[in-house]
């Protein structure tokens, strides 16, 4: 009789979104692993047909509470390629200030309630307080300030109303962003001092041959704009990124899944993909933080470290940020008017959890006729299954709920981020 | 400076008095000595009650006009502020303005015959001047309180009536759903009223307290037996916020129920009073 | 000791951006959590208290047959149920599919349809089981969410006044844009609760809290008309976060016909 | 102090000296497309060049031919905002362990200088003088703001279509209630003092007699604000005409167009419902009542235990109408109306209180 052993996380904790997982073992051997997403499907990509594409950065943000600036971003951009508008500098550089609200907001929040405590043995943040009131305080702080950055330009924190096609509706007055320039500057050395707490958190030794995928641009680090870069080698236009990369709707009844298209092979985007591939364009504090004071190795290959990469880009977006504050002065148009016309375009951008990939074609008349949008998450899904194949045998002696912990903890270092259910799919329970 | 008309001042629950079920009533002092001292007020007169973090409700003194050092509200428990008090024990503060707006004119009619009609807790407000009457009864002539409750259960201080119709007072109550042991009126206040024998109706006041229904068919019905306008008073109510006339929450028509009221005179009020949604 | 309330937060279809915003309570998220029993809230705590709970947050829309069934489960479980957010209090963005024919949208997205178990609809939690309080918003306001628990916690009536949008932009100084501009601004008939930002970044309202009280939306929707915008630019503007909430939908309907 | 000039490029001295005497000056200043008050350093934050063009439901600034200052009427701020912040805290508790401790949080009084007070505003706030001040309760934050504000009134020039100060006999002449009252002419102000304090004020400015050309002159541009006027409404015996058709079929008919926003109530100069709200930490240790701006448009604002007293429009609007230009004359003895307009330009769909009031005339009962 060969002897079946299931175990199953019905529902993922201290992930955004809701998903479970699957494992499936037959006689000692893996026979299934899935990354079960029931999330259930809330069609974003058909309900955006027939909309005003003025209504798009509304509609996309609500795709995901977490990170509705990235879906914001993307979309803009991509509707601003289909429309040929160019934006102005002063433009670009508000729309990288309003992503470092966002990947501060949404980082410190990974780092301290989702993932810290799990290297320090806590079932959440709010435990983790009573023991570490310093640290937990310090990240409620930056996190606040994330969420500061993004109501001062984007009216509030999740949905930010500010956003539009060709710009901003308004632009912030000079006074709104100099005052957050004291908390800033303060939060940059919390932020360094965070990373380096991080550094020392006690990490599993376990490391994967990994494709890393992340947005790279000559000059800045990536948010907004860049090439497609990969640690295989090789870099791409955003425009090529669908020939590269292909989605499946899988049958064993999860969201559809990223693959490269040559190969079906999996691949990984996040903070870790970010800093291996583009480490030399960190901002010289966490470049000075990474090389001299924490001594963070790249090419790094352990999944857990992303927590580290994490903490290096806060570092890199306050520092970001302090320099756009310190130099902004409120400038016109704030929002570059433009004329209807048909057209498609495409842009990829970087959520904090990683590559987001969106393409719209839009009538003369301002509808949109089609839109594709590839969430972070569906292009890291893949990877995540592969890795708790390759970690499963080293842990398979543990007990059942050892081993269901155990696999959450290695899902959570990606910041799945599940609840963009543009296309997900409600899971078939394997209830044998 | 000008005193702040917000600023309440704390008063300690003194003593806690069940009534009925869902009412009780609070015997209050002030926390500062000399204030309990100084403190007066006129029948018919509210206080306001404030409940930090929960809030403030408009709630009128029933206790004796002339009480030193004790202050009795008979309150009803209905929402936030009420249903939070109803948790407190003595000695618990709480926080009081007051006293705020017009009173009974009970003193003005010496020689009179008087009827009360309170429906429900409109009894409690008008409890400082039947206790007013109580001490001068021989000023008045026939007196009379009509007294209308859901349920004999519901009659609110039973264990007074045999005091007030011992000093001369004639008590009608009167229930809308009669228990089985009932004996006395069924119906409202207005069915006992227009039974009720009027000797000299051109010297009988009329002092009103409750739903603004009841209050309502009891000028109705003192109309037609022939009290004028100018003879029946009505105590009213309506959001209040501020108390001072100052926030526009309690007005009724051209009047500000907190200042220009609670308790008016009939013909001032009848054109507004039950104009639908005023 | 003080009551402390055991709370849990369920999440249906949904971003999970009004769960978030407890998260985003910064200053007062210890206190929260010192204030109640936080026994089931996937987002934050690996910890999971079994029910009953004394107050379950509910986010997100009914869409699925199994969601259907599980939004009972979490009534049964729960003492007082309080919606949180524009999913759960009127469908959600994800209600246009109400308008729509949902087996055209899931060819849209997905390549295999066979696959996915979805209904016709997306619902609010209340047209599902009773509802004892629902908080508006797309997000919600992380300092009305503290306020209701707060008022749980004290045992009272939580305070979410239910004025206009207007009233906030008045408050705040903010200069009407449908009368200043001409902008199409659905202020006068949502309900407050975001602080009136929208006007203040220089556009029109979007309805994120719903219709407000007796909205009357027909003669808003008339005016703007009048004004010179057309019908095809109102109906989509009424039909977004909240489309399905009854005011809003009979005015988008009424336009679209 | 007879009339006197002050040179256009002089106004700068009337700022300098009025924040030589610590007042922070507060007027009209061109933001988010409308003329709004707000703080000025300088004669350059003024509307210089600007005009506003008003109709129901419909606000527009515009390009004028000239340089004038103040060559506008009222926008959708009013000096209230100041006077009557939309926003105080007006009591405080503390639970300390002998029970709750209550207290008046303290508040510094600004002094301003208000700059443009046109001639309905002083009316408006000499109807709030009667409210706050003269009532058998005083409220302490208007009385402190009001006794430390200084006035500087402009006469008007033009008028807009939504104007009618002169059916409330409040302008658009300021005759008093001002310390200091400009006429604006393309060279400079005819200057008036109205107190001892304008005048002590207007003798640090560089004045010139006015020449009888300047005063003719001043004549003629105020007599255009008033042949500018052209909306009226008919006040005799409003009172009673408002007051004795409650039931009027008009009122129904309203509620088909009434949103009940309460814009009209917030953008009006003289009205002044307020709500307190609790305001605590989550131990509710410590608490602020906070009292806002509400009206009585809103729903909860007629909230009693068990439902509402306004339950529908109709009685909404009745109550704004009846009250604003009926009950408050029994209640602070004047019209609750200035004439401004402005709750007629700021109702989104343009609702205009005059037509309603001829409406009710024409068939009142
Ligand atoms: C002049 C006057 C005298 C009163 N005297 C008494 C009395 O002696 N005994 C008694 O039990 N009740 C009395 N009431 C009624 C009492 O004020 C309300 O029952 C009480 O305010 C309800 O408050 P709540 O917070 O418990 O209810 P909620 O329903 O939670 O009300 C919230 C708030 O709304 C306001 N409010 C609600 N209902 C009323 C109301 N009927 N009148 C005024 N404001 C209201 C209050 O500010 C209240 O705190 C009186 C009312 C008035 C106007
Ligand atoms: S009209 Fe309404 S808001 Fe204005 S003062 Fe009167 S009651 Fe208050
Ligand atoms: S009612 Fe209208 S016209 Fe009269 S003072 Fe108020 S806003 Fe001005
Ligand atoms: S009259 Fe106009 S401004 Fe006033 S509440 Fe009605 S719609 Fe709003």
């Amino acid at each position: 009789m060969p002897e079946t052993r299931t175990i199953r996380v019905e529902a993922l904790s201290r992930v955004e979104g809701e998903g479970a997982l699957n494992i499936r073992l037959r006689d000692g051997t893996i026979e299934n692993v899935q990354l079960n997403i029931y999330e259930p499907p809330r069609f974003f990509e058909a309900l955006l047909r027939g909309r005003p594409l003025e209504e798009v950065p509304d509609i996309t943000a609500r795709i995901c509470g977490i990170c509705p600036v990235a879906y914001q971003m993307s979309s803009v951009h991509a509707l601003e390629a289909a429309l040929g508008i160019g934006i102005s500098p002063e433009i670009r550089r508000l729309r990288r200030l309003l992503y470092c609200g966002e990947w501060i907001e949404s980082h410190a929040l990974h780092i301290h309630f989702l993932h810290a405590p799990d290297f320090l043995g806590y079932e959440s943040g709010i435990a983790m307080a009573a023991d570490h009131p310093l640290e937990v305080r310090r990240g409620l702080r930056l996190k606040k300030h994330g969420n500061q950055l993004l109501e001062v330009l984007g009216g509030r924190a999740i949905h930010p109303v500010n956003v539009a096609v060709g710009g901003f509706y308004r632009a912030p007055r000079r006074e709104e962003l100099a005052a957050l320039i004291p908390d800033f500057e303060w939060g940059l050395e919390a932020a360094v001092d965070m990373t380096r707490w991080l550094a020392g958190l006690p990490f599993p030794e376990f490391t994967r041959p990994y494709e890393m995928v992340a947005l790279s641009h000559p000059d800045e680090y990536p948010f907004n704009e860049g090439d497609v870069a990969s640690t295989a080698g090789y870099t791409i236009r955003v425009s090529e990124y669908e020939r590269r990369f292909e989605e499946l709707h899988v049958s064993h009844s999860t969201a559809l899944q990223s693959q490269r298209t040559e190969t079906a092979g999996c691949y990984f985007v996040g903070p870790l993909a970010r800093v291996n591939l583009c480490r030399d364009r960190l901002s010289p504090a966490a470049r000075r933080l990474a090389d001299d004071i924490i001594g963070f190795e790249t090419p790094c290959l352990n999944p857990y470290k992303s927590i580290i990469a994490r903490g290096l880009e806060v570092v890199h977006v306050y520092e970001e940020a302090l320099s756009i504050l310190r130099d902004y002065r409120p400038f016109q148009p704030a929002r570059i008017a433009f004329t209807h016309r048909a057209g498609e375009g495409c842009a990829a951008t970087e959520a904090p959890r990683g590559l987001i990939y969106h393409r719209y074609r839009v009538n003369a008349e301002g509808l949109v006729e089609f839109a594709k949008i590839v969430p972070p998450t569906s292009q890291n899904q893949k990877q995540i299954e592969d890795d708790l194949k390759a970690y499963l045998p080293s842990i398979m002696a543990e007990p059942d709920n050892r081993v269901a912990e155990l696999c959450e903890r290695l899902v959570r270092n990606y910041d799945p981020c599940i609840s963009c259910s543009t296309h997900f799919l409600k899971l078939h329970w394997d209830r044998r | 400076m000008v005193a702040n008309p917000w600023l309440s001042h704390t008063v300690r629950i003194a003593k806690i008095t069940d009534e009925i079920p869902g009412v009780a009533t609070y015997d209050l002092e002030f926390v500062d000595p000399v204030q309990n001292g100084s403190y007066r007020f006129l029948p018919g007169q509210f206080n306001m009650l404030y409940l930090p973090g929960v809030g403030e409700s408009a709630i009128s003194l029933s206790a004796h006009p002339d009480s030193r050092g004790r202050w009795a509200h008979t309150i009803r428990v209905a929402g936030n502020v009420t249903q939070t008090l109803a948790r407190l024990g003595t000695g618990a503060t709480l926080g009081l303005r007051g006293p705020f707006g017009s009173s009974w004119p009970i003193a003005k009619y010496h020689g009179w015959d008087v009827v009360f009609v309170a429906g429900g807790i409109g009894l409690p407000p008008l409890r400082p001047a039947i206790y007013h009457v109580l001490d001068h009864r021989a000023d008045y002539g026939r007196v009379t309180l009509v007294y209308g409750a859901r349920s004999p259960d519901t009659l609110m201080y039973p264990r007074e009536y045999d005091r007030w119709k011992a000093a001369g007072i004639e008590v009608q109550t009167t229930v809308d759903r009669a228990t089985p042991d009932w004996k006395g009126n069924v119906g409202t206040v207005t069915v006992v009223l227009d039974r009720l024998p009027l000797a000299r109706p051109d010297r009988t006041v009329l002092f009103t307290c409750g739903p603004d229904v009841m209050m309502h068919f009891t000028a109705r019905s003192a109309l037609q037996r022939g009290l004028t306008a100018e003879q029946v008073w009505l105590s009213a109510e309506r959001n209040m916020q501020c108390a001072v006339g100052l926030c526009g929450h309690c007005q009724l028509g051209p009047e500000f129920i907190c200042k220009d009221g609670p308790v008016f005179r009939y013909d001032r009020l009848a054109p507004f009073f039950r104009v639908e949604g005023l | 000791m003080t009551y402390r309330p055991k709370l849990a937060v369920f999440k249906f279809a949904s971003c999970d951006g009004c769960q978030l915003s407890l998260l985003d309570a910064e200053d007062r998220l210890l206190d929260v959590a010192g204030a109640v029993d936080i026994a089931y809230f996937l987002e934050a705590t690996s910890r999971v208290v079994p029910g009953p709970y004394d107050v379950a947050l509910v986010e997100g829309s009914i869409t699925t047959p199994h969601d259907a069934e599980r939004i009972r489960e979490v009534r049964r479980q729960s003492k007082f149920l309080m919606t949180i957010g524009a999913c759960a209090t009127a469908g959600g963005i994800q209600a246009l599919r109400n308008w729509a024919d949902t087996s055209e949208y899931l060819k849209v997205v997905y390549a295999r349809p066979e696959y996915i178990r979805t209904l016709a609809t997306s619902t609010a939690i209340a047209d599902h089981v009773p509802v004892d309080f629902e908080l508006r918003g797309c997000p919600i306001n992380h300092h009305q969410l503290v306020e209701v628990i707060a008022a749980l916690v004290a045992g009272r009536r939580p305070r979410t006044p239910g004025h206009s949008v207007c009233l906030d932009c008045k408050r705040r100084g903010t200069v009407c844009i449908a009368v200043a501009k001409g902008t199409p601004c659905l202020g006068p008939v949502t309900q407050s609760g975001c602080g009136a930002i929208c006007p203040a970044y220089d556009r029109g309202c979007y309805g994120c809290y719903g219709p407000v009280g007796q909205a009357n939306v027909t003669s808003l929707a008339d005016h703007y008309v009048n004004a010179g915008t057309s019908p095809q630019q109102l109906v989509p503007l009424l039909r977004n976060f909240n489309g399905y909430a009854p005011e809003f939908r009979k005015e988008s309907e009424r336009l679209a016909r | 102090m007879p009339a006197a000039f002050l040179e256009k490029c002089q106004l700068q001295t009337l700022f300098d000296a009025l924040r030589g005497d610590g007042y922070q000056v507060v007027g009209p200043t061109v933001s988010q497309d409308a003329i709004v008050y707000d703080e000025i350093r300088t004669v350059d934050d003024l509307p210089r060049g600007w005009t506003d063009v008003q109709e129901p439901g419909k606000y527009r600034l515009e390009r004028r031919e000239d340089d004038a200052l103040f060559g506008y009427v009222v926008g959708p701020h009013s000096w209230k905002k100041y006077l009557f912040p939309p926003l105080t805290t007006v009591a405080a508790a503390d639970r300390t362990d002998a029970g709750w401790a209550m207290s008046t949080p303290a508040a510094a009084v600004p002094r301003y200088a208000f700059v443009g007070v046109r001639a309905c505003e002083l009316a408006a706030i000499r109807v709030q003088d009667r409210v706050f001040l003269e009532g058998p309760y005083v409220d302490p934050i208007y009385k402190a703001r009001r006794e430390a504000t200084l006035i500087v009134a402009v006469n008007c020039t033009q008028a807009a279509a939504t104007c009618f100060c002169t059916s409330m006999n409040t302008g658009p002449r300021c005759t008093a209630g001002f310390d200091l009252a400009l006429t604006e002419l393309p060279a400079g102000f005819i200057v008036e003092a109205g107190s001892d304090r304008g005048t002590a004020l207007a003798a640090r400015l560089p004045l010139r007699e006015a020449g009888e050309q300047d005063l003719a002159q001043a004549d003629e541009v105020r007599e255009r604000a008033v042949n500018d006027i052209q909306r009226r409404m008919n006040t005799d015996g409003i009172r009673d005409l408002l007051l004795g058709n409650l039931e009027h079929p008009r009122w129904n008919e309203l509620a088909t167009r009434c949103l009940s926003c309460t814009n009209c109530t917030m953008v009006c100069p003289t009205c002044f419902c307020t709500s307190v709200t609790e305001v605590s930490d989550l131990q509710g240790d410590h608490v602020e009542r906070q009292r806002h701006w509400d009206s009585c448009f809103n729903l909860d604002f007629s909230y009693m235990n068990g439902g509402l007293v306004r339950n529908n429009v109709r009685s909404r609007y009745r109550q704004w109408l009846t009250h604003k230009l009926a009950s408050w004359i029994d209640q602070f003895g004047s019209s609750g109306c200035v004439g401004c307009g402005r709750c007629i330009t700021w109702c989104p769909v343009g609702i205009d209180l005059t037509e309603e009031v001829a409406a009710i005339r024409e068939t009142a009962s």
